[in-house]
């Protein structure tokens, strides 16, 4: 399941989502907006997404990690829109038979949309704006 | 004779150009490299972005790819997801 | 926070717990019981604990995880008694920063507490039982 | 003189005993692998475990340490939670 989503991110549904039969291991990992970064108080954050590529981006990761380990169920959602501290900005869940392959496919899924989704994050501060990651 | 492409553009390339997209008159057969190299001279704030990629019909695109003008050209500045 | 429970986990109560404003990831795993073991179908597990150590020993895995990894706040919640396929066994939240240390500490308290904690699980399938692990 | 200590048993011990607790009569000074030999003697069954430590006060003892009477102590079989 993949999803980008300007609501917040639900993640009682996506638990729901993620059960099986099989599973005997599940990993989620939240990625939240910070009340700081490098000290400077951020007040909120702007994700914006080209949308069409981000999806498919997302789907190319996801068919990655299924083809790595073996994936019973697995949740992708990144929200975008304007985000204050303390909201989930991105879930990724992933339900396996064993641990080892839910921790490794999760942090795998994560890692690789860091570098390689069309998602933009602009962090607003109480004293200036800088779009992430875009400078030298 | 130059064919407009249409160039989308998000984050810090749609704040420095003001812009959310932009038609582009390019050369026949401009590959991805002459697009950048003509908006680098229209927009030279972008060539101050960390590294500026290009995706052609929502793929990543190398810079020797040839634009058609039915292309859905995309900047794609640092991501910064997650 | 660590609990030893016969009462359903509370997974929405743990990640109400686990939030801080200073966390930028969170890292949620949950052990659940599967409906087969080597194709074994399993009725149920029965979890047995020796609790006043159990607890202790979860506490130093907690302890050692914190000296290791900056970790805002935790949470490790691990079932005992009967349960049933889909249940939930155990829970480890980690809350931290960044989310490297999330994952990691999250694993390694996981990893570690099916090596040192006194916990015990009998697997009880239609065909007969066995205690994990505790034979050649 | 032999003073009886207590032993908690749990998990596969507890089945293959029959008990979830014992007192086992130990000679003065008797450590932790005397308890054991005296166990195995009594329930040779518990020499079919794989692994089994013996905790002394909810912590995990040396085969050396020596025992006390007040000594809460406990079988410990290989684990298995999570």
């Amino acid at each position: 399941m993949i999803t980008l989503t300007t609501d917040p991110i639900d993640v009682t549904a996506a638990l729901q989502y993620l059960q099986s039969e099989q599973a005997g291991a599940l990993d989620l990992f939240l990625g939240v907006v910070r009340d700081n970064t490098q000290d400077r108080p951020v007040d909120r954050l702007e994700y914006e997404a080209y949308d069409r590529m981000a999806i498919s981006e997302m789907q190319k990761i996801a068919d990655q990690a299924h083809e790595r380990w073996p994936i019973l169920r697995y949740a992708i959602i990144h929200r975008k829109g304007v985000l204050g501290t303390g909201e989930i900005a991105v879930l990724i869940g992933v339900a396996t038979a064993h641990r080892a392959d839910a921790f490794e496919a999760c942090r795998y899924i994560i890692d690789t949309i860091k570098q390689t989704v069309p998602i933009w994050k602009k962090e607003v501060f109480t004293d200036g704006e800088v779009w992430v990651n875009a400078h030298p | 004779m130059n064919t407009p492409v249409s160039v989308l553009l998000f984050g810090i390339t749609r704040d420095l150009t003001g812009q959310s997209a932009l038609s582009v008159p390019v050369g026949e057969g401009a590959r991805v490299c002459d697009l950048l190299d003509q908006l680098y001279q229209a927009y030279p704030p972008l060539a101050g972005i960390k590294s500026l990629l290009v995706a052609v019909n929502g793929e990543y695109a190398e810079t020797d790819q040839v634009l058609g003008s039915k292309d859905e050209i995309a900047l794609i500045p640092p991501v910064s997801g997650g």
